[in-house]
């Protein structure tokens, strides 16, 4: 893989970071930030299609109602493969591993994350996490679903629970040791001149959500480390004929997967927040009511995982609270979803693919936000919790948001991270395609849900048959459209034309190094003397129709 | 089968949910539009290059805008806060006339019982127009009985119980289902729930085989299991006396008083070490692993009929 | 000090810099691990408001002897190890050296301590299983939530002890200079393991006792 | 090098802390006997906190640390707080 990057740059340039070695070893044992991040960025792109290909049998399999791809057993294992890969091995590392590790210095004006080696030490994590699951999965796999519900999950499964656990489990630390690092770097190693409110919202997104990676993902931790406990030990903690209440796992379970959801979601805020203003060459409407948002969120999100537990078995009264607090941790996302398109205005907007895909993600983020009202009101839940309703709500914020928004930074940050320029017209019509199967797949879902379509169910009434085969037509588009970045980027890396500094003309320091960028990333290091997304005077609006912004945060850019 | 198996409103919550439901979904494609809408227009007027006016921005536009939608959607939030919870607290305490029904979740079917003893497997007859009380109980891991048709859900734990309450008022045929994922034949746990008019319900409760009534089965295990040889009064050993005990509030040894509903008189009849009565000494036996669960519902009926008399013949 | 300049590393201009950082970056882990224990001392609480007297009856069962003397043993470690991590501070290699063997030496006599506790338990038949001695049931609920607990707990002093020994012996080797801020990190946690054996003393060892 | 002086400086502060603790230990073992009905657990609790507390501002020297690292230390307390009291709103309330 190594060679082909290697380009004859004139030598009197200073070596870029991709060529300060090329050997394996260079790259397994490299501090760099910008190498984890593409070593991350490898990493969970085989697991998204690991994972993509398990839902891919499923849903070829949801086309007949009587199930006659795969037995029971065979589903169960497959829906619970696509469930920890996706959540663990792919959208909570996402965009905080791969664009947060690369960007995080270059924005902030640093030459590297607080903690270098524990850095490297945090994607070892995640491979051995990733071989413990991969383990439990060629063992025969898991079949309690990704969360692990006791006392099916303790007494009940004979299935390789104890491995999957404990790949999540040892991958949960590797999210520790991420957010340690950037709460560290983003504190201590700001340049001069980069106060907190000129800090671009991309790294106010990373360090919200390292903020939430370091305080819940321990009590994910803890919970796994009970299951395993009680299934090796026989010590009996949750189970129920020994005293033991199931409802305490899903307490303790929850107080992790929500506050996971906004680990996943939060990121994507970050990346859509700098393409916006990029594109449209205007400065972000309501910079603080962002920054207050998007903490507002990491916050209030962890007062509100008993909105999943509301048929459990809870207390109404609980019911009540955790409803009115789901209502709150909603109002942030509404002023987040406002202030983009009031960034609009007025604006010299243009539709290259980072923008189509961040439009996307506006849309559809938008639509996920406000179904999420209607499971935040008690009985509307009582009726659609645990139905296709769900299942297509978290996906449109998860599939419509997350990985719309990891597309579209992967579009926008390509040049800067190898220094050539993908193909525009291939990657709109993959974005457009994206779009198209995402909601052919997952809009009759929300009309099945509300039907009474139970999720994780191998056959199902004749009733659904022709909503699942509509779905089933749209995940098809929908993973042609994901195949189209597999091909055009990495021909783009020997084809593609040579960029320079700023391609796009944004205004982030990390647009003044080269591109791809030296090993220190700066020389000297920058001084900021500007607030971020200085596209126009303050004031005024996108008048010029150029690419130049009318200040870059740097002082002698 | 079809689909108004599941999308009908069989009872008066569900259209109460059906309303909220759709004045929410009104909501969303309102506020969906509004932005895109907005973000059409803006892209169209201001895309690169438009002969759109740009210059200074309005005056007014940021902080008050800002602060404007932000106590829009702040109050628009709260009102349907409100409004789900008044919905949900007045479908919260079943009166008091409702007609009992058992219902044994077990691994992979659903076993209900009739207040007189009629069995039934992943099927439920009852009368429109007159509630129901389900108290529902697992034998194995966590399921969750659901009724599309009538728009409510419930877990069913192991060990504890847990109660779904309606009125239906449609009669016919409706779906039920397990909604919690429970194993490998999770998706195949499903059944009918038949609602009949109240007149046809008598009939078809008498015409099934005779069955002596869950009370007088509690009553003949009562005696079987030995409860009778401590708890009558006749007898010897100094034990709490049971008649009408469901629903009386308990002192217990450590101070504590506990009204004895069906979830007190479980855990004393299976861990009987746990709520000691105050003036008695701990000597009851454990039962856990002797009665199951149908045998239990039988004893509960049986403490439950108040018409226990000591000693008095069958 | 030649020797403070080795101990720079990378991102940092100054060593006072990179102290801060290393002191704020185990405090945020130490948050995490809060949490950690967290999860099972909310387990523990919830238990024990659910059945009060099977836990008193459990936890009159655990020998107070051990505890009190494994929690003396470990704060007397947190005196020698605030002490090694002061006097490597100020450049005092030798008595940094003695009060590192110290600490190493209190933290093994801790798990020796250990060893002989979870023996007489074994013996007394305590580990939750099938021929438990204690009645009623939940009881089992208390030990189970013990040896999670005072597992974890003993697996989290193993990992300091390890960190503990191999920073001993480069301080030794001089391969690692006594101004490090590694020593800062090590202290910190050692510190924190000490505080959770204090905050787990009350709850699985005092209740009851009355 | 520095010559080694003893460093009696180093012990003054820490071994009195210590003594503090030991005594505290003394002092929660001895009041776990004595009869104090529903007081005992929270003054088992109490000492532990002042125990720990000991621990966090001395050794850890929390006194002499910025407000960043003070801040950090009761995070993960505050995130704490929150999760047992809104689990014990479902319990606490439960029919």
């Amino acid at each position: 893989m190594t060679d082909i990057l290697l380009d004859s740059l004139p030598p009197a340039k200073p070596a870029n970071y991709l060529e300060e070695g090329h050997t394996l070893a260079s790259w397994l044992t490299t501090t760099d930030h910008k190498r984890i991040g593409i070593l991350y960025a490898l990493s969970i792109t085989a697991f998204f299609f690991i994972g993509g290909i398990a839902i891919g049998i499923v849903r070829l399999e949801l086309i007949t109602p009587h199930g006659a791809l795969l037995s029971d057993d065979q589903y169960n294992r497959l829906f619970t493969l696509h469930g920890i890969v996706m959540v663990w091995f792919f959208l909570v590392p996402s965009i905080p591993t791969t664009f947060g590790n690369f960007l995080l210095p270059l924005m902030i004006g640093a030459r590297e994350v607080a903690f270098p080696r524990l850095n490297l030490f945090s994607w070892y994590l995640f491979v051995a996490g990733a071989v413990f699951t991969v383990y439990s999965v060629i063992a025969g796999g898991v079949d309690t679903g990704w969360t692990f519900y006791t006392p099916f999950s303790t007494l009940f499964s004979n299935s390789h629970v104890i491995a999957a656990a404990a790949g999540v489990f040892v991958a949960g630390f590797s999210s520790i040791a991420t957010g340690v690092n950037f709460i560290t770097t983003t504190h201590m190693l700001r340049a001069p001149g980069m106060t907190w409110f000129r800090l671009p919202l991309m790294v106010w997104a990373l360090y919200t959500t390292s903020i939430v990676m370091v305080l819940a993902t321990p009590v994910l931790a803890m919970s796994l480390l009970l299951i395993m406990a009680e299934r090796f030990l026989g010590v009996p903690i949750f189970n129920p004929n020994n005293g033991g209440d199931p409802l305490l796992f899903q307490h303790l379970f929850w107080f992790y997967s929500h506050p996971a959801v906004y680990i996943m979601v939060l990121p994507a805020m970050g990346v859509v927040s700098e393409i916006f203003t990029c594109f449209a060459r205007r400065r972000v409407f309501g910079y603080s009511a962002m920054v207050y948002a998007l903490l507002g969120i990491g916050v209030v999100g962890f007062l509100v995982w008993g909105h999943h537990m509301f048929v459990a078995g809870q207390s109404p009264y609980a019911n009540l609270v955790f409803s009115f607090l789901s209502f709150m941790v909603a109002v942030p996302s509404a002023i987040k979803v406002f202030n983009w398109t009031a960034t609009l205005y007025r604006g010299q907007i243009s539709f290259e693919a980072p923008m189509l895909y961040a439009m996307s993600f506006l849309g559809l983020f938008t639509i996920g936000g406000l179904t999420g009202l209607f499971l935040a009101s008690v009985p509307i839940d009582i009726h659609v919790t645990d139905t296709y309703f769900v299942v297509a709500h978290f996906h449109f914020i998860m599939v419509g948001g997350t990985v719309s928004a990891y597309f579209a930074g992967l579009h926008f940050w390509w040049p800067k991270i190898t220094g050539r320029m993908y193909h525009e017209s291939w990657a709109r019509f993959s974005a457009v395609t994206t779009f198209v199967g995402f909601m052919v797949t997952f809009m009759p879902q929300f009309i099945m849900g509300y039907a009474g379509m139970p999720r994780r169910y191998h056959v199902y009434p004749e009733v659904f048959q022709i909503y699942h085969v509509i779905s089933s037509a749209g995940a098809l588009i929908l993973s042609v459209a994901y195949l189209f970045p597999l091909f055009y980027l990495p021909w783009s890396l020997r084809h593609g034309d040579r960029v320079g500094k700023n391609p796009w003309g944004a205004t982030g320091l990390e647009w003044t190094t080269p591109s791809p960028p030296p090993k220190d990333n700066f020389p000297r290091i920058p001084r900021v003397d500007v607030e971020p997304y200085a596209y126009h005077p303050v004031g005024q609006s996108a008048d010029t129709e150029g690419r130049e912004p009318h200040r870059p945060q740097r002082e002698d850019a | 089968m079809n689909l108004s198996d599941f999308t009908a409103e069989a009872s008066s919550h569900a259209a109460a949910v059906d309303r909220l439901f759709y004045v929410l979904v009104g909501l969303s494609i309102f506020i969906s539009l509004a932005v895109f809408a907005l973000v059409l227009l803006f892209s169209l007027r201001y895309r690169r290059g438009s002969r759109a006016k740009r210059g200074p921005m309005p005056k007014f536009i940021q902080r008050e805008v800002e602060i404007g939608w932000t106590c829009a959607t702040f109050v628009l939030f709260l009102f349907i806060f409100w409004w789900a919870a008044a919905s949900q607290l007045s479908a919260l305490t079943p009166p008091k006339n409702a007609l009992e029904i058992s219902v044994v979740a077990k691994q992979w079917m659903w076993k209900v019982e009739q207040p007189n003893g009629v069995r039934e497997i992943n099927e439920i007859h009852v009368p429109a127009d007159k509630p129901v009380r389900l108290s529902m109980i697992s034998q194995d891991v966590i399921h969750s009985l659901f009724l599309p048709a009538l728009r409510i859900k419930q877990d069913v734990l192991p060990q504890r119980y847990t109660y779904l309450w309606f009125t239906a008022r449609k009669t016919g045929t409706f779906h039920l289902t397990c909604a919690e994922f429970c194993g490998t034949e999770h998706s195949r746990m499903a059944g009918r729930i038949v609602v009949l008019p109240p007149a046809d319900y008598a009939r078809w409760i008498e015409a099934q085989p005779e069955k002596l009534g869950l009370a007088r089965e509690g009553e003949a295990l009562y005696r079987s299991l030995g409860c009778s040889g401590c708890h009558a009064t006749a007898s010897t050993v100094h034990a709490p006396d049971l008649n009408g005990v469901f629903g009386r509030s308990v002192h217990l040894a450590d101070g504590r008083t506990v009204t004895a509903d069906e979830a007190y008189l479980r855990d004393s009849i299976l861990l009987p070490g746990r709520d000691i009565v105050a003036g008695y000494e701990p000597v009851m036996p454990s039962y856990r692993g002797i009665v199951s669960e149908e045998q239990m519902i039988r004893l509960l009926a049986y403490l439950k009929s108040s018409s226990i008399k000591q000693g008095a013949e069958p | 000090m030649s020797e403070a300049s080795h101990a720079l590393n990378d991102p940092w201009s100054t060593l006072a810099r990179q102290r801060a950082a290393m002191s704020f970056g185990v405090w945020l882990f130490l948050a995490s691990e809060v949490l950690f224990f967290g999860g099972a001392l909310l387990g523990y609480t919830i238990y024990r408001d659910l059945y009060p007297d099977a836990f008193r009856l459990a936890a009159r069962e655990t020998d107070i002897v051990y505890g009190t003397l494994n929690t003396a043993i470990l704060l007397t470690s947190s005196l020698t190890m605030f002490v090694a991590e002061r006097s490597a501070h100020e450049g005092f290699r030798r008595t940094s050296l003695w009060c590192l063997a110290a600490t190493l030496a209190l933290g093994s006599a801790f798990l020796v301590v250990k060893g002989f506790e979870y023996y007489d338990d074994i013996a007394k038949g305590l580990f939750p299983g099938p021929a438990f001695p204690l009645q009623p049931a939940q009881t089992q609920i208390f030990w189970a939530f013990y040896w999670v607990m005072t597992g974890v707990h003993a697996i989290h002093l193993i990992l300091g002890l390890g960190i503990l020994a191999a920073m001993t012996v480069l301080l030794y080797r001089r391969a690692l200079p006594p101004q490090s801020p590694s020593f800062q990190g090590l202290a910190l946690y050692w510190h924190f393991v000490d505080s959770v054996w204090v905050v787990l003393l009350p709850l699985l060892y005092l209740i009851g006792r009355a | 090098m520095k010559t080694e002086t003893r460093a009696i400086h180093l012990w003054l502060m820490p071994i009195a802390v210590w003594l503090a603790l030991l005594i505290l230990l003394g002092l929660s073992v001895g009041s776990a006997y004595v009869q104090l009905g529903a007081f005992n657990t929270p003054t088992n609790l109490a000492i532990a906190a002042v125990k720990v507390a000991l621990v966090l501002v001395f050794f850890m020297q929390l006194q002499s640390s910025s407000a960043l690292l003070r801040l950090a230390s009761v995070a993960g307390l505050f995130w704490l707080v929150l999760m047992f009291g809104l689990t014990a709103s479902d319990y606490l309330t439960r029919p």
